[in-house]
């Protein structure tokens, strides 16, 4: 038995790994993957500051969401059907679930490619294993076993940083493409095409509702708040330096032989390049688990908004049957998943997409949760301090224009091809 | 446009060009502006120009993976992964080659040459993909897949060349 | 009635002349107690001359934070006011008319319902 | 503070608790009395006046009578109103608290509200193996 000391140090530890989940499962998930070896094929390291804005941003919003569930109890999608009322609040769940099945299907997608990676079976042949082994998770394990699991998994993606050590690239070059400029071969259309998805890659909504109701999961209190921010703190700069890695690592291998990252099997070359096939074993590893992670948050994420906005009963923590209504939207989630990739629809061209649409539809998630994070009724002595609401405005604006600007990019440059 | 990365020697230009992936309403709107951003100058050598590319990225992607698989750095299946996916990555570009309906002499030959390497690509694949299956001292060897693959990169980029000088 | 179907309806004075639309209804928790609750009784309407929308309480609720924020969305719901049930003088599907001589009351909300 | 944006003079002292339909009451959060979800505040059913005729002065206000959830949730993002009879309702004196969420003093389990919930759970969700099974 532990002291009650020893016993809360423990328990405080393994509480900083939801932070870890959100950061390796969320943070770095499909799309990240995809989205920095595309750009760091394209553009070397010349859109790292978005990461840095991403990171920065995505931890501003957590908090934020991780507080008001920790103080009033309440998950962000109950707080933004309330604050917007239900024309608004429905316009938003639309956009959030239909990004959300995106995801979901470029998650389970990326689950059979790394798979496939793995054994060389066609990945069709995975889908349905894949989904079938993300419903039963969530049907049997408990919340903080499944987070603690995949999170530590996850981890194994540090390969992509030790294998950028092992390529021994040239640094003082490689640090000389962190400045923000347009490679010559691109136009400036593409490259801020690019920074939205990033951007949108590095602040998906469906992280902050799984953050929030992960909150509401495991009991948060007011209590708790300290080590939230522990969570968020570590958490999302790990991802962050996670998903610099695996654009330098493309930056190093594939810019330079004129490749244009357009699977997965080529986001994995680099890893094998500079750390041999034991580097591409955990990269493999790190890809299942890491895909598997979001999978399984994308799809409770479903759940969650929908069972939210509909004030269903809801959470891992309760029965299936006392959550009936979320469970069956998660199956039917999943379902639609699997058929939507047995069109044999290219799952990271769904990636691309599903981050570009997040960015899209991030402000009308991001103003309501700033919002009541400043209302004493729900927050009593824990609204945000000044500091952190100009901070809050600041990235407001920016995602107002990240939102704005994404659609016409995408016309103008043709998804960026 | 300010810069010019110093990791980047070979200096292929990569414009922008209606997306080979995208559904097809997207990919007409992405044609319709870039018909409005580029004046009209798009057309076959345009799509042709593009599919080079893609299938240069292919190519690429391919000899190095088939380079680790020699080195001992790359696992059966994921070299054998990566061959298909690039395969796929060709045969899109050939299928979007052969779709173009060009109006002018110097088009159609374009279209020609452009459908000449693309299955040179292939056949390249090919050895590549026979070789990576066999490896077992018979031919082809993978030295041979390397090599097949080398000559469709070198034809790949004389006709970049003259798609791009046109 | 359904409180739904009278937010957003448009309010006239006895004379015809248009104030704006209902943004809210404001309750007061009085009168005759029942097993749980007590009997929640129309205080008044809010009226909205710019916006019928409720927008995030700011225009009530004395949240000042941010600050850029409060500003815009009370500045959106300027003019706002508060008047008493006894003032109204009729509710139609489609009109709320108020008496002769209303009084405009503040929105403001004191006391309990603002914390 | 809000006297330099709004001159107008402060409501006449009422004696109760006030409550704002839209800020506090509306698209809120209801739970049951053992804190289980049951819906949210779809709309609100009030006991008056009488449409389109001439309030007498002295008419006793309107009181709420219940919550309402349901296809009324449809009819007021869309348009249009279902039928009175189709009203999933929520009596006002099942009401136990007004917070940041609606509490009730009653079980959600038998309510009207509850109807869709236990339908999938009693057709669908407890019969697939570990329906019932406490993931605690």
């Amino acid at each position: 038995m532990w002291g009650p000391n020893e016993g809360s140090l423990v328990k405080r530890l393994l509480g900083v790994a939801l932070g870890v989940l959100t950061a390796i499962g969320g943070f770095v998930d499909i799309g990240d993957l995809v989205t920095n070896a595309v750009v760091g094929s394209r553009f070397g390291l010349s859109l790292v500051w978005v990461v840095a804005i991403g990171v920065l941003g995505i931890i501003l919003f957590a908090n934020m969401s991780g507080r008001v569930a920790a103080v009033s109890g309440r998950a962000t999608f109950e707080v933004i059907r309330e604050r917007l009322g239900p024309r608004a609040g429905l316009a938003n769940l639309s956009a959030s679930f239909l990004i959300n099945l995106m995801t979901v299907t470029a998650e389970i997608g990326g689950i059979a490619l790394s798979l496939q990676l793995a054994s060389s079976v066609y990945y069709l042949l995975w889908i349905p294993v894949a989904a079938l082994a993300v419903w039963l998770v969530i049907w049997r394990v408990r919340f903080s076993i499944m987070e603690n699991v995949t999170g530590l998994l996850g981890l194994t993606l540090i390969i992509f940083a030790v294998a950028l050590f092992l390529l021994k690239p040239d640094w003082g070059s490689l640090a000389g493409q962190l400045t923000p400029a347009v490679p010559q071969q691109e136009t400036v259309w593409t490259y801020s095409y690019y920074a939205i998805a990033l951007f949108g890659a590095a602040m998906t909504p469906y992280e902050v509702f799984f953050f929030s109701s992960g909150a509401v999961e495991e009991g948060w209190t007011a209590k708790d708040l300290g080590q939230s921010r522990i969570n968020v703190l570590v958490g999302f700069p790990l991802g962050g330096l996670l998903s610099v890695s695996i654009a330098a690592c493309a930056a190093v291998v594939l810019l330079p032989a004129g490749i244009s990252v357009t699977s997965l099997s080529q986001v994995v070359l680099p890893v094998a390049e500079g750390a041999g096939k034991l580097g591409l074993a955990f990269v493999l590893v790190g890809m299942a688990a890491a895909t598997f992670g979001a999978a399984l948050e994308t799809t409770l994420s479903s759940g969650y908004t929908l069972a939210q906005f509909f004030g269903w009963s809801w959470g891992k923590f309760r029965r299936p049957a006392e959550a009936a209504r979320f469970h069956l939207s998660m199956i039917v989630c999943l379902l639609v998943g699997i058929a939507v990739l047995a069109t044999g629809v290219d799952p990271v061209l769904v990636t691309e997409y599903s981050v570009v649409f997040s960015a899209i539809a991030l402000p009308l998630t991001y103003l309501p949760i700033l919002i009541v994070a400043n209302d004493p009724q729900y927050m009593r002595e824990h609204v945000n301090g000044s500091a952190v609401n100009v901070l809050g405005m600041v990235y407001l604006v920016i995602i107002l224009l990240a939102s704005i600007a994404a659609i016409p990019l995408m016309i103008a440059t043709g998804a960026g091809s | 446009m300010l810069n010019t990365p110093a990791l980047n020697p070979a200096p292929q230009s990569r414009t922008p060009a209606a997306g080979r992936l995208t559904p097809p309403s997207l990919a007409a709107l992405a044609c319709l502006s870039l018909a409005l951003l580029t004046g009209c100058s798009g057309g076959t050598s345009q799509s042709v120009s593009t599919a080079v590319k893609d299938s240069s990225s292919a190519v690429a992607t391919a000899r190095i993976a088939l380079r680790q698989d020699m080195d001992g750095k790359l696992t059966r299946a994921a070299a054998s992964t990566s061959l298909d996916d690039e395969l796929k990555e060709i045969q899109t570009s050939r299928s979007t080659v052969l779709k173009l309906s060009p109006s002018t002499q110097e088009d159609r030959d374009t279209q020609k040459q452009a459908l000449d390497v693309l299955d040179q690509c292939a056949a390249g694949f090919t050895t590549a993909r026979a070789a990576l299956a066999g490896n077992d001292g018979g031919t082809p060897s993978l030295p041979d897949g390397d090599k097949a693959l080398a000559d469709a990169q070198d034809a790949l980029k004389q006709l970049e060349d003259n798609v791009g000088s046109q | 009635m359904i409180l739904g179907d009278l937010l957003g309806t448009p309010v006239f004075d006895a004379d015809g002349g248009r104030l704006g639309r209902v943004a809210d209804a404001r309750f007061v928790l009085e009168g005759a107690p029942h097993q749980l609750m007590v009997e929640a009784r129309l205080l008044g309407l809010v009226v909205g001359p710019h916006s019928a929308s409720s927008f995030m309480g700011y225009e009530r609720n004395g949240l000042t934070h941010p600050r850029l924020l409060a500003r815009i969305l009370r500045w959106r719901h300027r003019g706002s006011f508060l008047v008493l049930w006894e003032d109204v003088a009729a509710v139609g599907t489609g009109s709320v008319r108020l008496r002769p001589g209303y009084t405009r009351y503040s929105t403001a909300l004191v006391g309990p319902g603002k914390a | 503070m809000t006297s330099l944006h709004n001159p107008l003079p402060p409501v006449p002292h009422v004696a109760g608790r006030i409550l704002d339909a839209q800020l506090h009451l509306m698209d809120r959060q209801v739970l049951d009395h053992d804190g289980v979800p049951v819906t949210t505040v779809d709309d609100l059913e009030v006991s008056g006046p009488a449409l389109d005729v001439e309030i007498p002065p002295g008419t006793e206000p309107p009181v709420i009578t219940a919550l309402l959830t349901g296809s009324v949730l449809g009819t007021r993002i869309f348009g249009g109103r279902p039928p009175s009879s189709r009203l999933v309702r929520i009596p006002w004196t099942d009401v136990a608290e007004v917070g940041v969420v609606v509490r009730l003093g009653v079980s959600g389990e038998p309510l009207d509200a509850s109807w869709v919930e236990r339908w999938v759970r009693d057709k669908i969700i407890a019969r697939i193996p570990g329906g019932r099974h406490d993931p605690r």
